[in-house]
């Protein structure tokens, strides 16, 4: 068949380590959202389990496993018991696509007396040329997920809050994809590889046809598209349910939104896809606005060629630049998590009308205003 | 491997995973016991009024509306978007620029006119 | 396996039209049969996807890239031809508390 | 010699038949629009599998996306949880739909194998030259189809009014009171 056996074993074991990365983070989030808010209210969170508490989301889950099962009357079973697995298909799906570091060069190797290679492995899933659009894709289908909760339930808090939470991440999707387009006008691609690689460098911009360098600063997207930076990072709290947009589980109103019939395992499902929302929220911003893997003023081939020089192989500088630049997405990606906890206990949640104004009216425009600035900087910039 | 054979499969993992999850939990739990009360979907301690009475608001569906209209406008700009700065560069960025500014416009209108009209109101 | 079943079950374009005139002949049915409105809209949704199964095929094989151009647009219609059709819809039920295709000829005027 | 894209194909076909099938059979409309769903992304797939990357996207976006979540968001609305006529009734004429429905299938399907050659796939397109395939639709969208395009703006602006508008009647000659 042509196909070389090891490569496709990698190939598919990377799916499943993708996958689990994502499950694997959301105990690691859940822990640092306790700590954190504990820690801006001025209290101590959960510290009693394991040092600093970090085995309390393990004892949760245990005891998640043990829970009764519970289907309310009139539900619709196999829509109850459907949705939460639904709701982890979207965050993992686009996950995969976003690379998370430099491709791994393997150099030819003889392994069971045979010759392998050379091969190169990419960090991600599958590599995907409309990176962008296929992730837009994917996250629209989270609306299945709450719809099907809200309706499979049978319950009046579910059902608002499923129409709730999919009539604002339907608003915020106008908002969010339409602020993307800003930064695709300024690369002009949407492969993710090629938008880091752009990225890479001191900032470099056209102007009159000129071109102009600012040493001092990294060549990143926000510099070129702040506010398409903000309105995307707004309305990704909102596509990911949360404070200050966490209207569909207002607790006040309407006890947990569609949620509110779950418990034990399956809710736990629904909060791995809200986490992996946020994780894929944050590695997109990262991507396109800072930089992704890239270091700033150091370029994945400046790292190899110091570990080169250090007298590392071809397979072993390659993991190890893709190891480093790994590390710094994952800084990136820790701070902009770490913001997402932050505003939680930050700003106030809105009013449902005041929430609909602010995606139709405030962001809408603005995300509009943006595209027709950049397309017209653009033009500008780049006449001599 | 090709792309689409990969999403597919990691697709097939993840409800695999999934549904393993809602097995082994219902299977681990103790033994389901109904009750009356139990049953019931909870309404804050209130006795259960029936579902068929919910009122929705119609604005939901209105907001649905709009939203695949200026979806479908927004998509319109993303091979716009992707090919804009080669034509920059080739020197038929004023002629991109234009045809997309009468759809823009166009976009402009209907917005300006959602707002007008109410049509975006929630009270 | 012979070889005759082989090339049969090698996918070509020819395959990719059957599926989309299986698809096409089920949201026929769908129309045909049922009396929903809604179930009706969704069963043109289900021909026009048909359609365009034909037009990226027909695209891919000739190496000619207007089709994905049509099919944009067909998607495009098909959307805006669902949002009205959706209004319309909302529209009967509000008055006859059902969405059966029959209470569309009290329409006029 | 079969290859994954063959199977890969197969996959998808049988996805996008069955959940067609579910579509129309289905007693309880949400169904209907759940499975309908399946059957866009399924399509989407098949999209993927003759290189239409940029369209499968928009297929998901705008289909699976927008459209579908529209139908399910007004059947909850509705809550038509019961219906008790899903189907028209009459033997002769269920006959004759069925009859009909079959003869086009034929139609087709006859005239798929006896006018076409088998065709087999040029090359698919490499992961790295997929840029280029929206570009050139983008391309064509914007040169040769700048008209419909611009119509296809009009349109939208007037699906948009239109549909508001009608969301507002209320009244008429057959408005019930209640």
């Amino acid at each position: 068949m042509g196909v070389d056996a090891f490569e496709t074993t990698i190939n598919v074991a990377k799916m499943f380590v993708i996958f689990l990365m994502m499950v694997q983070a959301v105990p690691v989030l859940v822990w640092l959202e306790r700590r954190g808010s504990a820690f801006i209210q001025n209290r101590f969170g959960p510290n009693r389990v394991g040092p600093l508490g970090l085995m309390q989301l393990l004892a949760d889950a245990v005891k998640f496993l043990f829970k009764e099962e519970f289907l309310p009357k009139k539900a619709v079973a196999f829509l109850y018991y459907a949705a939460p697995v639904i709701a982890l298909v979207p965050g993992a799906l686009a996950l995969a696509s976003i690379p998370l570091g430099p491709p791994i060069e393997v150099a030819a190797f003889e392994m069971l007396g045979r010759q392998m290679g050379p091969y190169v492995f990419k960090l991600q899933g599958y590599d995907i040329g409309i990176g962008i659009v296929f992730i837009l894709g994917v996250s629209s289908l989270g609306a299945y997920g709450l719809l099907m909760a809200g309706w499979g339930s049978a319950s009046k808090y579910s059902l608002l809050g499923a129409l709730r939470a999919s009539a604002q991440m339907i608003s915020y999707e106008l908002a969010l994809s339409l602020s993307l387009v800003g930064i695709l006008l300024v690369y002009g691609t949407f492969n993710f590889y090629e938008i880091i690689a752009q990225q890479q460098g001191p900032l470099r911009f056209m102007f009159w046809g000129k071109e102009n360098v600012i040493s001092w600063l990294p060549n990143w997207g926000v510099f070129f598209n702040p506010v398409g930076m903000i309105l995307f990072a707004a309305s990704t709290f909102a596509e990911a349910n949360r404070l200050p947009f966490d209207l569909p589980e207002a607790e006040g109103e309407l006890v947990a939104g569609f949620h509110t019939e779950y418990g034990g395992f399956k809710m736990l499902m629904f909060f791995i896809g809200e986490y992996g929302h946020m994780i894929v929220a944050s590695a997109l911003l990262a991507t396109f606005y800072f930089g992704g893997y890239g270091i700033p003023f150091v370029s994945p081939a400046n790292i190899e060629t110091f570990f080169h020089a250090q007298g590392f192989g071809l397979t072993a500088a390659s993991a190890l630049t893709a190891l480093v630049s790994h590390l710094a997405l994952l800084v990136k990606v820790a701070l902009f998590l770490w913001v997402f906890i932050w505003v939680r206990w930050t700003l106030p949640r809105f009013r449902y009308d005041q929430l609909m104004d602010l995606g139709w009216k405030s962001m809408l425009p603005w995300a509009l205003a943006n595209v027709v600035v950049t397309a017209v900087w653009l033009l500008v910039a780049n006449t001599k | 491997m090709n792309a689409l054979f990969a999403v597919i499969l990691l697709a097939i993992i993840i409800i695999t995973f999934g549904v393993f999850l809602l097995v082994v939990s219902g299977r681990l739990g103790p033994k389901r016991q109904h009750s009356a009360v139990k049953d019931m979907p909870y309404e804050s301690g209130l006795p259960g009024t029936d579902t068929k009475d919910t009122k929705v608001s119609v604005k939901f569906y209105l907001t649905a509306i709009l939203f695949i209209i200026f979806d479908i406008e927004i998509v319109f700009m993303y091979p716009w978007a992707v090919t804009y700065l080669d034509s920059v560069k080739a020197g038929a960025g004023i002629y991109l620029l234009g045809a997309m500014g009468v759809f823009i416009l166009l976009f402009v209108i209907g917005l300006i006119w959602e707002i007008k009209s109410k049509a975006l109101e929630w009270d | 396996m012979p070889a005759m079943t082989e090339a049969l079950l090698k996918v070509s374009l020819n395959h990719y039209l059957v599926l989309s005139a299986i698809l096409f002949t089920l949201g026929m049915l769908g129309v045909l049969l049922r009396k929903n409105v809604i179930v009706i809209l969704m069963s043109i949704e289900l021909m026009l996807n048909a359609v365009n199964i034909t037009f990226i095929a027909f695209s891919r094989y000739s190496g000619n890239i207007d089709g994905q151009v049509m099919v944009f647009f067909v998607m495009t219609i098909a959307a805006a031809e669902a949002a009205v059709g959706l209004a319309l819809a909302v529209l009967i039920f509000k008055r006859f508390k059902e969405v059966n295709i029959r209470y569309f000829e009290h329409l006029r005027g | 010699m079969l290859e994954l894209a063959d199977y890969t194909f197969y996959f998808l076909a049988a996805l996008v038949l069955i959940s067609g099938i579910a579509v129309i059979t289905a007693q309880n409309p949400i169904f209907s629009a759940l499975w309908l769903a399946l059957t866009m992304i399924g399509v989407a797939g098949i999209f993927v599998s003759l290189d239409a990357w940029f369209v499968a996207g928009v297929q998901l976006i705008v289909y699976a996306g927008a459209v579908m979540v529209l139908f399910v968001m007004v059947i909850m609305l509705f809550d038509l949880r019961h219906e008790i006529h899903a189907f028209s009734r009459g033997i002769l004429s269920g006959f004759l739909k069925l009859a009909s429905a079959g003869i086009v299938l034929g139609l087709i399907v006859g005239t798929v194998y006896r006018s076409a050659e088998t065709v087999f796939a040029p090359p698919p397109v490499e992961t790295d030259k997929m840029a280029d395939v929206t570009k050139a639709l983008a391309n064509t969208l914007f040169t040769k189809y700048i008209f419909s395009f611009e119509v296809i703006g009009v349109l939208l602006l007037v699906i948009a009014i239109g549909a508001v508008t009608l969301s507002r009647i209320r009244g008429g000659t057959h408005a019930s009171h209640d």
